[in-house]
């Protein structure tokens, strides 16, 4: 009933099976580093000309989240749905392969220690404003990822950078004390680049402007955003969308039953929610890149935690395809991985780490002599957290421990956790899925040097920095070892991977999710 | 009754002072501040500290309750620290869709209530007086929320009749907003009738007692125009000030409402206020809430002299 | 007698109340008739059945009450058999009815002539006369400026212009009956004066028939041609009123006649009293039901009911005792007329009480904004002697509540002097209030209200011994003698106050005063809201303890009857202001203020007399409020000797006139010796 | 209350005649039904963990099957039996408004009565209770629950405040219709404390009404605890509570209705068990009255 989509096939007809995504050309490799002529960003998708046509039309969305132009550098669930239409990045990562695609980068070349890094930006590309873009904006635009109030989860990586430089009036230079590439694709990805004139007005969002095929025009906080064609836009493909009017739903419910004939696209359904659209023949479920990660972690510091076959036991305890099942309707993967299971260095045994055994749980229980031990759980009030903690609870009484959980409102739980400060044991929510491993255990709090497990042994600095300096062949044996020490040590377990699952009309074509689960409508038509 | 007006003021005024404070400080004794729903979930302590002083909230509390009071004085709703828009620009955009909902659940509310309400106190006996009862009693029971579960579980579920959540403006589609309205509306609205039809059926009833009922009946007067010319309008009082009271409580019930059907009104934007910590957000909503109480309290008040010549003219 | 056939006739009616499933027979067997031009008072104390009469007639009983027998012919037809329709058309148009209370019998919210007219136009009126007609009966009812008043609401009328507006709604249609319920009960002499003047005006004028419903014998005997005296819902005696006042042929209507104080007759150390009290209608004795409370009982009165039946020899004379009825007349009283007693002197004592200049003011709004305060009391100074009685006399509003009230620091004094057996107490604070409390009691008007209602009556006692400083223990014996001394059965004590009649609660009240040992009570009207027949017995107690303890009483009263009855002084209050004081033989005889003088004369005496009403003085007007007191003298306004009358007597417009006078009678005004012209010799 | 220290059999304490009152209105037929059922659901509530042993929480794969004997609201999201959950919710709503009201009648009564002490303390108050009633009642529930957690204190303290005026303005009217009386006046002259005329005279006549609502009070905090919990601020999983039941229950409404039915009839019940005590109550204070 749910379709595995990564992207949307633009073969057209109706009734896609598996079979047509398939055989759907793919967002490809066309780009290798220090390429020649790149085909012309995300308009080399090869999209045929002539679909244009009759796709005009305002697509009509509805999401949860509401837009936080402030936040334009910092992944936001809100910004999602609107970020690559207004904004262009330069480079993407591919929804299917992780690899960079340009978009207003043409090329771009590391030097051999890989401690330089250059990038060509496309010529010709104008503002939303009419101004030209230049190498001075992506300047501007990197050293705004630095600042801490826009809370950019790539600040620490452009941070580490020792220079930015415009290098000529289309090329940046960067220069690093360790290799730039291939995390700086993550930072690419991640900060669209911003009209340094303008920067002032993201701030209550009266001025968003942009490079993006769509012009942001109104935004009612809470309510609604809507964008307009940008018919300057610098792609050769036509851009065959009216415009996109984006509806914020708050309720899940809600948002999901204005797929009924309200809106043409719903972002991040529930799949409790979903349940409502099984066999219903006008919405077509998606699932996407850039899944959420649910971590349970603990805190090493804080007995009986402190024994680390208490907490691989935890890990054993945990029924992760009965959560799937009655929490997510059977949508999501068991996972033990903070990352993406197709990151180089990846096997299967990590993946499946930790499987549902309560014999071995006990067992290591009462190796760690931690019968009946009370452990308290915060638990951050989001659904679902609560309901995957129900679940967490039950497994644990059943290997014989004794969980307390405290449900945490939402902003008190954040505070805790940027003070890497959860209790004893806690239950997180975790995006970014998407960016490398590389980045992502710098980013993601659970995994951070200061993050709320207290986990911080020199070892885990070591495997993190080989990690982040391993050029090409050297990353997938790093991040293998770093895996294996992370799982061992079982200071963060992840229980499941979920996909955020999308739906959409048939009539919806052309919709590309790229790697870390943003929106490209680019070439998206409506024309069932 | 600018008499009146006068003679209130200093009450209203204390009132609302008292209200400002409170509404400063409940949402900043809550743990968590706005700097942190910014700076998102991800951030680090540097982040969330650089944003902090960025709103301004390092300030001591009494400079930013002055500095949000003397805004206030000259019109100044002050600016939502989350999403940077004047404050009133936030409220006018939500206020239409409350507005449906309150309208819509007045219209309701009034009709029902008083209908009942004269209905109850019309019928004295048998079993249409033991039926009009018990449903005021079970309408009475039954607040905002339940009731709109249990019209969501009839007319959404069991019968299919009505779109159970979601919101369209009635502007853009009179079709759908309505029947996406008229749940929410109803749920709301029921309870509150029933209050009023209580309150219209006791004074109703009291009025029946009153000497100059009987007086009526013995100046021949028949029985239909004794209950129209002198019980009704005498009930009219009460009915005024109920409904404007209720009228408040309505708006109070409408935040509620607005979760379990989904629609996108101020009441939603409260609740998300709180929950981000949009301090200059909340202050307002609930000033403006405590205001409108006043106001409608007032007003009813004003009604209510009007309708009563012994109060008009003192 | 009897000038034409009689236009309504009841026979036989019964009504009964139903309480669930139980049926309690309210009225027995009522007959009378009423004709044009004449005046029939239905009179009988509470619970009597008086008002259930009027209201069956209108076919108007409260919804549990329905009529069980009987007829009641109105020109020919019986209106009992009548359905609604026709007995609408009936009421308002044929019949036509005033009620109690003016102050609720008009619609609030309605204008006095929408009302006149509503009436006119449910009986056919054209919609395009009925506002020169009411404006029209406005004035036919004595309503001043009728074209400006007319668009006028109830509450801008004062209680006397109300239950004029209610007669002219009356009137409106040519009814040909009349039934006014207590149509004066609730006014204040001098206002009642007016309405039953103007009553018996319209009787004259158009020839109708009234029954007037009452429990004052004073008013029937002034007003009235023939009487019903009901009694437990039976009609007990019947006959005119000359007849029956003459010559009551009931031990009831003679009991009462007697047991009532009198503004014209000497003072006596005791008034006759009947024993008991009113009974319940769901709990009538057998027999006669009067018979437990009658001196004349024998062992028939216990069994049967008597009929009411003429006596031989007494044409138009109908009563239902036995013992009349057996001998033809009742014999003759036993008791004694006691001989008068003569007003007591007590100047050789030391006051109890002083006051002296006592200002009493209220201000009202709240912590911002206040109103000018209204001055209740007016610089009043009067003094008390052990043994003594002080009567404060004046209509409702005068401010002699708040005088009283001021004295035992309930209101704010807020100039003045109080001095309680010498000292002075007007600060209130601890050591005042306790000499206060320790020397001055009060007795409070409203029997019901004065009892909580949650304590037994040892409670209530207790509580006001423990003030004594009684010991607990010694509290229950203390308790049952204080009952004793106002004569109630000591066995009482557990029992709460809803098990008492008005007498004994107020009786209650007075022990609950005394339990601490008092030298003044204060008694604010303790008998206003009490039945006649019950009057009597808590005046005597009164009188007795008074004599008994050596107690100085204060008594505030309107009913210028029983403060005659009990005072050696009189006080007359008039807007906040002593008016007049002095012994009381010498104030009622020869009054020297016109207010005094109008007081006296607006008493009706229980003395049937056919002119007492054209002889009466009538005040036009109503008092004026207190918040905007007129210039000089207060009483200006509504004088018969002033300017209102005689143009050239300014100085009463301009001058305030002083208490003075040479002897213990003191009078405040400019013409102290026409006052006592102004008084009607009574008949004799 | 004034209690003999020598036992005179036939004297009366105060409150013995009160208490009888309220026997003799519960006594009544609506009263008895009213009680009778509030009883069974309490028993109910607190005999569910016994009889269903670790069944409030006893999870399985089967979710949402449809009601049967086996489980007659049928099964939730977890496997959990609706009926069993349902039964043991009234637990948290039941004694959440068993603390909480009695807290608030007995605190808004003294603020209510205050004024008899201190005529700007009561004066205060008022307006306190005019901001409470102004104050957008979810808005200042969610402050609180944020300020003290969610869960089971901050619900009580959510209803003391919210029930607090209610209590306040009634003591108030009483004060204020009972000062006047004239059996209050009788005990000021005679110099009775103003502490023992409350106690005595003002506090019992106020009562009758209070212990109305305290009876409706119970119905709007059950009422309070469902709407924070529908907003999910309220009870805190996996202890279920009505409101969160209907949290979880209003989200799964097209699979299984019951889960959303079930806490709604048990709400209902309750409702109608307190109404069915406070019209019992009130009757019997109208009757008083009457007297």
């Amino acid at each position: 009933m749910i379709k595995k989509l990564y992207q949307m096939s633009y073969l057209g007809g109706n009734g896609m099976g598996d079979a047509a995504v398939s055989g759907s050309p793919k967002i490809s490799r066309r780009h290798v580093l220090g390429g020649t002529a790149a085909l012309a960003g995300l308009a080399t998708f090869g999209m045929p000309v002539a679909f244009a046509q009759g796709g005009g039309g305002t697509l009509r969305l509805a999401q949860g989240a509401d837009a936080q132009p402030k936040n334009i550098l910092a992944g936001r669930a809100g910004n999602n749905s609107w970020r690559h239409q207004v904004f262009d990045a330069l480079t993407v990562l591919d929804g299917e392969t992780g690899e960079p695609v340009p978009v207003l980068a043409t090329d771009w070349e590391s030097s051999e220690d890989g401690l330089t890094f250059k990038i060509r930006i496309r010529e010709g590309v104008t503002f939303h404003s009419g101004r030209p873009l230049t190498a001075d904006d992506v300047v501007f635009t990197l050293e705004q990822v630095k600042v801490p109030e826009n809370a950019s989860q790539m600040a620490p990586l452009v941070r580490a950078y020792t220079s930015i430089t415009a290098s000529a009036p289309n090329e940046v230079t960067i220069t690093s004390e360790t290799p730039v590439a291939p995390r700086i694709f993550d930072v690419l990805q991640l900060a669209v680049i911003l009209d340094k004139d303008t920067f002032a007005g993201l701030a209550d969002g009266s001025q968003v402007v942009g490079t993006g095929p769509f012009k942001w025009v109104e935004w009612i906080p809470g309510a609604s955003l809507r964008l307009e064609r940008n018919e300057a836009y610098w792609s050769e493909t036509p851009v065959a969308l009216d415009g996109v009017e984006i509806s914020i739903i708050t309720d899940s419910t809600a948002m999901a039953n204005a797929m009924r004939g309200r809106v043409d696209l719903v972002l991040a359904m529930t799949p409790r929610d979903a349940i409502m659209f099984r066999g219903n023949p006008n919405v077509e479920l998606i699932e996407a890149p850039g899944a959420q990660i649910f971590p349970l972690g603990l805190n090493v510091t804080a007995a009986p935690l402190d024994s680390k076959e208490l907490r691989q036991a935890i890990g054993f305890a945990i029924d992760r395809q009965r959560i799937i099942d009655q929490v997510f309707n059977g949508v999501g993967t068991p996972s033990c991985l903070w990352w993406r299971s197709n990151e180089p260095g990846t096997t299967e045994e990590m993946v499946n780490h930790y499987h549902y055994d309560p014999e071995k749980a006990r067992e290591l229980i009462a190796r760690a002599g931690a019968e009946g031990a009370e452990i308290n759980i915060s638990v951050i009030g989001l659904a679902p957290v609560p309901a995957i903690y129900e679940i967490v609870q039950n497994n644990l009484r059943e290997v014989g421990l004794n969980p307390v959980g405290t449900v945490l409102e939402t902003a008190a739980f954040d505070q805790g956790q940027t003070a890497g400060d959860l209790g004893q044991a806690f239950q997180q929510i975790h995006g970014l899925q998407g960016f490398s491993a590389a980045t992502l255990v710098d980013a993601l709090p659970a995994l951070r040097d200061t993050n709320p497990s207290k986990f911080a042994p020199e070892r885990y600095r070591q495997l993190k920095d080989a990690l982040q300096s391993a050029q090409g062949e050297a990353y997938a044996p790093a991040l293998a070892e770093l895996g294996e020490f992370m799982l061992d040590e079982a200071f963060s377990h992840i229980l499941l991977q979920t996909p955020p699952l999308h739906a959409k009309t048939p009539q919806l074509q052309g919709v590309v999710w790229d790697n870390v689960g943003f929106l490209h409508l680019d070439a998206a038509s409506l024309n069932g | 009754m600018l008499a009146f007006l006068a003679r209130r003021l200093p009450s209203v005024a204390f009132m609302l002072l008292a209200t400002s404070i409170i509404a400063f400080l409940l949402p900043r004794l809550a743990g968590g501040d706005p700097a942190q729903t910014i700076a998102g979930a991800d951030a680090t302590v540097d982040q969330v500290e650089a944003i902090r002083q960025q709103l301004g909230l390092d300030q001591p509390l009494p400079a930013q309750y002055l500095d949000w009071l003397f805004g206030l004085l000259r019109g100044d709703l002050g600016t939502s620290l989350i999403t940077n828009r004047p404050v009133g620009q936030l409220i006018l955009a939500r206020l239409g869709s409350t507005l449906e909902l309150a309208l819509t659940a007045s219209v309701l509310m009034i009709a029902f209530g008083i209908g009942l309400g004269i209905l109850a106190g019309s019928v004295r006996k048998g079993a249409g007086r033991f039926g009009l009862d018990s449903a005021i009693s079970v309408l009475l029971a039954t607040p905002p929320h339940v009731t709109g579960l249990i019209l969501i579980l009839v007319f959404g579920i069991t019968f299919n009749m009505l779109p159970i959540s979601g919101e369209v403006s009635i502007l853009r589609d009179p079709v759908t907003g309505f029947s996406l309205l008229l749940m929410p509306a109803l749920a709301l609205a029921l309870p509150q009738a029933a209050m009023i039809a209580r309150l219209i059926q006791a004074r109703m009833m009291q009025i029946r007692q009153e000497e100059f009922v009987d007086f009526a009946r013995a100046k021949g007067v028949p029985r239909s125009q004794i209950v129209l010319s002198h019980i009704l309008r005498n009930s009219m009082g009460t009915a005024v000030v109920a409904t404007g009271i209720r009228i408040g409580e309505l708006l109070a019930g409408a935040v509620v409402i607005e979760a379990i059907f989904a629609r996108n009104g101020l009441g939603l934007m409260a609740v998300d206020a709180v929950t981000s910590r949009d301090y200059q957000v909340v202050q307002i909503v609930v000033l403006g809430a405590v205001v409108i109480a006043v106001l409608t309290h007032l007003f009813s008040e004003i009604l209510l002299a009007a309708l009563d010549p012994r109060i008009r003219l003192e | 007698m009897r000038s034409s056939t009689p236009l309504i006739e009841v026979q036989n009616l019964r009504t009964a109340f139903a309480f669930g499933s139980r049926t309690v027979p309210a009225l027995h067997d009522v007959s009378f008739e009423a004709s044009p031009g004449r005046v029939l008072g239905i009179v009988g104390e509470s619970g009597s059945g008086k008002s259930l009469t009027a209201r069956a007639i209108m076919r108007m009983l409260p919804e549990n009450a329905s009529v069980e027998a009987g007829e009641a012919r109105f020109d020919g037809r019986n209106l009992l058999e009548l359905d609604e329709n026709a007995m609408r058309a009936i009421r308002g148009a044929e019949i036509a009815m005033v009620f109690q209370d003016p102050q609720t019998a008009l619609n609030p919210v309605k204008t006095v002539g929408w009302q006149i007219e509503e009436a006119l136009i449910v009986h056919g009126a054209a919609k395009a006369g009925a506002r020169s007609r009411a404006i029209e009966l406005l004035s036919m009812v004595g309503i001043p400026e009728p074209e400006r008043r007319i668009d006028e609401f109830p509450h801008q009328f004062s209680g006397g212009m109300r239950q004029r507006v209610v007669i002219a709604i009356a009137i409106a249609n040519s009814a040909r009956l009349i039934i006014a319920d207590e149509p004066t009960t609730a006014l204040d002499v001098t206002i009642q004066a007016q309405v039953l003047r103007l009553l018996v005006d319209l009787k004259q004028r158009l020839g109708i028939a009234v029954i007037l419903i009452t429990h004052d014998m004073g008013v029937v005997a002034e007003i009235c041609d023939d009487i019903v005296v009901m009694y437990a819902g039976r009609v007990v005696e019947r006959g005119t009123v000359e007849a029956v006042f003459a010559d009551p042929q009931h031990p009831y209507t003679r009991d009462l006649l007697h047991s009532m104080p009198r503004i014209d007759s000497e003072r006596r150390a005791e008034l006759p009293t009947i024993p008991g009290a009113t009974p319940d209608l769901s709990r009538l004795p057998p027999g006669c039901p009067f018979h437990p409370r009658c001196s004349l009982a024998e062992d028939v009165c216990r069994t049967s009911v008597p009929p009411l039946a003429a006596l031989p020899g007494r044409p138009g004379r109908l009563t239902a005792c036995h013992v009349a009825q057996r001998l033809g007349a009742l014999p003759p009283r036993t008791a004694a007329i006691e001989a008068p007693v003569a007003d007591r002197q007590f100047h050789d004592q030391a006051p109890i009480l002083v006051v002296e200049d006592l200002v009493v003011e209220f201000s009202r709004g709240g912590l911002f904004g206040r109103t000018p305060p209204v001055r209740a009391v007016d610089h009043v100074s009067l003094d008390l002697r052990p043994g003594e009685t002080l009567g404060l006399v004046g209509e409702s509003g005068c401010g002699k509540t708040s005088l009283s009230r001021a004295l035992v620091g309930l209101n704010p004094i807020s100039a003045g002097k109080v001095e309680v057996d010498g000292m002075d107490v007007t600060g209130f604070d601890a050591a005042q209030s306790a000499k206060v409390r320790e020397q001055v009691q009060y007795v409070f008007q409203d029997p019901y209200a004065s009892l909580n209602p949650r304590l037994t009556i040892r409670q209530i006692l207790s509580e006001a011994l423990e003030q004594r400083g009684v010991a607990r223990g010694a509290r229950e014996a203390e308790a049952a003698r204080l009952l004793d001394m106002v004569g109630l059965d000591p066995s009482y004590l557990e029992r709460y106050p809803k098990a008492f009649s008005g007498g004994q609660r107020q009786r209650i009240g007075i022990a609950r005063a005394l339990a601490v040992e008092p030298r003044l009570l204060i008694c604010d009207e303790p008998v206003s809201a009490l039945d006649v027949s019950i009057q009597a017995q808590v005046i005597n107690i009164l009188a007795e303890l008074r004599d008994r303890l050596g107690l100085g009483i204060l008594f505030i009263a309107h009913d210028l009857s029983v403060v005659r009855h009990l005072s050696d002084r009189v006080a007359v209050m008039y807007l906040g202001r002593i008016v007049e004081t002095g012994p009381a033989a010498e104030v009622y005889a020869r009054p020297r203020h016109p207010y005094t003088a109008v007081l006296l004369s607006s008493t009706p005496r229980p003395v049937p007399d056919a002119d007492a009403m054209s002889r009466k003085i009538v005040l036009g007007g109503d008092m004026p409020s207190p918040r905007n007191p007129p210039s000089g003298c207060r009483f200006r306004t509504r004088c018969p000797i002033g300017p209102l009358y005689h143009p050239d007597r300014q100085i009463c417009v301009s001058d305030e006139p002083a208490l003075s006078g040479a002897g213990a009678q003191k009078a405040a005004c400019h013409f102290p010796d026409e006052a006592a012209g102004l008084v009607p010799s009574s008949s004799p | 209350m004034t209690m003999s220290q020598t036992p005179v059999p036939a004297r009366r304490p105060v409150l013995n005649e009160g208490v009888a009152r309220y026997l003799r209105a519960l006594a009544q037929p609506q009263g008895l039904v009213g009680c009778g059922l509030l009883l069974l659901l309490i028993a109910a509530a607190l005999l569910a963990p016994v009889v269903f042993p670790g069944g409030v929480d006893q999870q399985s794969r089967d979710s949402f099957l449809p009601p049967s004997p086996a489980h007659p609201f049928g099964t939730d999201e977890l496997g959990r039996d609706i009926f069993v959950r349902c039964i043991y919710a009234l637990q948290v709503s039941v004694s959440l408004v068993i603390v909480s009201v009695p807290i608030a009648a007995v605190a808004g009564t003294l603020m209510g009565l205050s004024g008899a002490v201190s005529r700007l303390l009561g004066e205060g108050f008022q307006r306190l209770f005019d901001i409470i009633l102004g104050f957008p009642s979810l808005v200042l529930g969610i402050c609180i629950v944020i300020i003290i957690g969610p869960g089971w204190l901050s619900l009580v303290v959510t209803i003391v405040i919210f029930s607090l005026p209610q209590f306040g303005r009634l003591a108030r009217g009483a004060l204020l219709s009972e000062e006047g009386r004239e059996y209050v006046l009788a005990a000021r002259v005679l110099g009775v404390s103003k502490g023992k005329i409350m106690l005595r005279h003002i506090l019992p006549n106020a009562l009758d009404p209070i212990f109305v609502q305290v009876s409706l009070s119970m119905i709007a905090g059950i009422f309070i605890e469902a709407a924070l919990s529908i907003v999910g601020l309220g009870i805190q999983p996996p202890t279920p509570s009505l409101g969160t039941l209907l949290n979880v229950g209003i989200r799964y409404v097209y699979v299984q209705p019951m889960y959303t039915a079930g806490p709604i009839i048990m709400l209902l019940l309750l409702a109608l068990a307190f109404n069915l005590i406070a019209d019992a109550l009130n009757a019997q204070a109208l009757k008083t009255r009457g007297e």
